[in-house]
């Protein structure tokens, strides 16, 4: 990759609609400077999440940020939702152009 | 006992969830349908509130507002106690019996209209007002004690969700227009009401079969509860209603909105405000029991009731 | 020859298509928009049926579904040693053409309507007939010997198909409630019908403008077999609907079903069954040509034809 | 002043978007309510077009036209020199409030049809003709000197454009098919027109009210251009209807399309082809200024100087 | 990342809709404890795919899970349904919280 | 990860809708074989972008290539929208099944 890449933090939230309002804020109050979200459905711990009724459907939450913002983004989103909602996270490592944005 | 048509697309939908078909109502139609659903069902009360001085109204609301905030105080105890239900999940299901259900009062309102039987246009006020107490009393009942109980959150949740704005929004409009001015409008929010109803029934339908699975969990306490509790609400609101000397019509559909359980805004609400209560519980047996029983048995059965307490109390 | 003016929605579209407009209409829209016009052709033929003895049609059904099942017979043959297609792949097109297009059916009665030329209105029940068995003898073609014909999956694929979920659930629905029950829907299902039509043909257009390409791989051959087949197998249908003596308007309908080729059903149950024939053989030519024409060409033609051959057999 | 119920529909939007409801339109329903006003508006001009010869448009059309097309020219050297906007927002706003606003048209035909004021029919071909010369206009004020100003981009990215193609296909079919043709499709694209207007207006009331953000970062100055632009080009705009003989409807709607500014074909070709200009100028001006404005401002206003006009030019 | 992560595998299928339901039961039945589906759009081999009709559109789905998992369950896609259908699979390492899940 | 897989990189592209037409033109022309997108929102320098409204939306396209074509489409999407759009983009390294295809 001939570019001036960076390294960032990939952080992927899937997790209930009901609660991405609160997961962005979230977000937001801890460093991110931007996110991506897309709606999905699915199936885990928690069953099915088929997406047909509002309170089933998933949404798929991206932030890009420095590997310490994505885990503090982490680390409080399973403090405060884990136990609750239907929530998956994981966390990868990019090369982002653009790296004074993130 | 007369038959009305809209449900049987509820069952229709019921019976593609059971055999597993690939009808799949998209979520965005879901959500078009009930946009104008709310909006149509507060434009009528509107225009039926601009027919009448609003004075009148107050004492009957208040009443009407009271005897239903007893409705998620007594359930609670009785899902907590002869139910053994956590305090959140006790709390979250009675907050989905104390408010009500849009659709199960458009289908109670649809019965009647089928049997020619008038009732008081301003039940549409009751509808608004009887939606949100029974949210802040369960979220109340869920956190006593705890400090954290964030009422705040649930008064925008509910004040600013859409459900309220829109029947409160269609509702200022219907009033504001009245009937005249609304009459360009009437093809869409009037005549297109009951066929949308039926498609959106059909979708219910869907919704109500794949919560079916919960009820498994839900054990056989609950399923009695969603059965006996729209019973005894129903009763409760016809018998407030006969004191209160509305019609017959108007009686049968107090009887039901008391009798129905929320499953638009409680939800929503209690997912944001009482996130340890299990949602599987309270929307299967809202949805997956009470829903459907109001629809096909229950409404028939508050109207009867209607019709014996009528001229007695 | 009467023009029906929804044919020009779909012209319109094919337009946008071709020009490469940034006009997309939504899948959700496509979706709902097939949700309600399954729904109300169900409905239409089940208030018909209310109207009549179902034992008097078991006959006519017989022959109706009889002789359609010889079209995929006589198709495939025709596709794999004149067209030199391979076997899943004529047993993929004989199936498309041997089912029905719904959109199709609905286009040919409302050119009837247009015409002010009644027909009898159980010829739903034949719609519904239709749609599967050719299905069925189209897996079985493909699979013949190979032992994996997984005709359970596809039987299931279809019954519990939205399309025929919604034809049949209509029917019923439109059967018990009756023309009376359903009045408060008539609004909806059957006001709103042509209006709607007319959207969904724009967006027909669109898709099938962007098959267009796929005509390019599919060879001479199966561009005359999307023309050859429908006039054969409307011929056969006025011939079929004139001996069991249908009016001119249900044999023009009977013709429409039967050259019709399906691009709902079938398209979604071959895909399952016979992965291995190419979707952009049967899809190309069943709805980037034989769709097109039957709308333009083909449905006055069989019209035509069901007046010359009355009183004739 | 009367007032037009829709407008109301449009108000609860902003107050929507104001308390941050969580009601949300769905993209797909904004996407389909757009295709349904944007055919049945064009089918409505189609029709009313066929019942008068084409030549004596011609004329009329081109003064409308030249007329228009002044002013992007004359609000381009106003934005630079008195806005100090760069060169590249100066030409999009410009393009943005020379082009035009079909809801806007929408909703003053329905101001019109309330007070029973009749127009001339053909008012939708200048809505057509009227849409895309500013971009034009727009794109080359903004790229004069540059080389690229790849108008050729432009010009397919309007005339396949879906607003165009809608409005077009639309006024082709009406025409073709005429007030008698079109009859079985007028319970959808006639009745529904205004109650689907007023939701489309819901939608709109979210989205302006999501743009007021944006003015902020606008200006004092183009504040006040987005209230002065359409009061000067609705004045023209009488003012030209009085000199070609248009009715008092015809002038006040001539008023309206020269006094609203696009949000539809505009922002999407200028965010295309002169991506240097920030659409939240011209966005937040048109959609959260003037578009409101218009609605609740403008149209009684245009009403009103096309009356005093009458006779008097 | 100071969180306690596990490594797992993201097996992310693009393929056409129409499979959907048939690739999702093979990943349960091959081991997946969950699973995330987007509907999507997209060009390849098989020409483009828009999403305007039923017949045409994708789907996008994500599984997250041990290694092995991800590889039986690519396996048995790439043998199934690589021959017949629009398809597209790759594989990449991320961080999961809640390792227990996966 | 036993399969015979190949090392491809993925890029994925977050922009405006208003030019999703464009960068996966210019994608086919810089020789991706291939691309997936689906419709989002989002948060980031040019503020929300809800989704709500035709210009408001946003996407995301995935393009699997090998390293040097993934490398050539961001630099020239760095150089053609970065400055105007609302626009992120990252790359990271992926295993493809079916390598000839990317
Ligand atoms: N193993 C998995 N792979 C991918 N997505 C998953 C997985 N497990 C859960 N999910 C997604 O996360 C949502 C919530 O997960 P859960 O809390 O396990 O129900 C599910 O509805 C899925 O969309
Ligand atoms: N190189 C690629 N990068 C990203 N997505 C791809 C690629 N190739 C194919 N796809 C996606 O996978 C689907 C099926 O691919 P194919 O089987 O090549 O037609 C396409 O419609 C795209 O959505
Ligand atoms: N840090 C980030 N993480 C994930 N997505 C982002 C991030 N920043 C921006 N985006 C997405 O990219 C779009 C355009 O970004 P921007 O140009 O920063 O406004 C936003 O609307 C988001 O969808
Ligand atoms: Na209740
Ligand atoms: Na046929
Ligand atoms: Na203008």
């Amino acid at each position: 990759m001939s570019l001036t890449h960076t390294r960032r933090t990939l952080l992927c939230v899937i997790c209930e609609s009901s609660i991405e309002a609160a997961v962005v804020a979230d977000a937001r109050r801890l460093g991110a400077h931007g996110y991506t979200v897309s709606d999905a459905r699915g199936w885990g711990n928690h069953g099915e999440r088929d997406g047909g009724w509002p309170m089933s459907g998933n949404v798929r939450i991206e932030i890009l940020s420095e590997a310490s913002v994505a885990d503090a983004i982490a680390t409080h989103l399973q403090k405060t939702y884990f136990a609750a909602y239907a929530m998956v996270c994981y966390l990868s490592e990019v090369s982002v152009l653009r790296s004074d944005k993130f | 006992m007369p038959f009305e048509p809209v449900i049987l697309f509820f069952l229709l939908g019921v019976l593609a969830g059971v055999v597993r078909s690939d009808l799949k109502i998209p979520a965005v139609l879901y959500e078009s349908l009930s946009i104008f659903l709310l909006l149509a069902i507060g434009l009528k009360g509107g225009v039926e509130l601009a027919r009448q001085p609003l004075a009148e109204l107050a004492g009957p609301a208040l009443v009407v507002v009271g005897v239903g905030a007893l409705l998620p105080l007594i359930a609670f105890p009785v899902l907590q106690r002869l139910g053994r239900l956590s305090r959140s999940d006790a709390a979250s299901v009675a907050a989905h019996y104390g408010s009500v259900s849009v659709v199960t009062f458009a289908v109670g309102a649809a019965y009647l209209s089928n049997l020619r039987q008038a009732y008081e246009g301003y039940m549409v006020v009751f509808l608004v007002l009887l939606e949100f107490p029974a949210l802040m009393i369960g979220v109340w009942l869920a956190k006593r004690g705890q400090g954290d109980a964030n009422l705040g959150k649930v008064l925008h949740e509910v004040f600013a969700g859409k459900s309220i704005l829109l029947l409160v929004g269609g509702l200022l409009i219907g009033w504001l227009a009245g009937a005249e001015g609304l009459k360009p409008l009437d093809k869409v929010f009037f005549d297109l009401f009951k066929g949308l109803l039926a498609i959106f029934l059909l979708e219910m339908g869907l919704v109500a079969a794949s919560r079916f699975d919960d009820l498994k969990r839900a054990g056989a306490f609950l399923l009695g509860f969603a059965i006996a509790m729209p019973l005894f609400a129903g009763t409760l609101g016809a018998l407030t209603a006969s004191v209160l000397g509305f019609s017959v019509g108007g009686a049968a559909l107090l009887a039901t909105l008391y009798a129905s359980a929320s499953y638009i805004a409680a939800p929503a609400a209690m997912r944001i405000a009482v996130p340890e209560a299990n949602p599987a519980l309270s929307i299967g047996a809202a949805l997956g029991i009470t829903f459907p029983f109001n629809l096909v048995v229950g409404i028939p059965t508050y109207f009867w009731l209607a019709r014996q307490l009528e001229g007695v109390v």
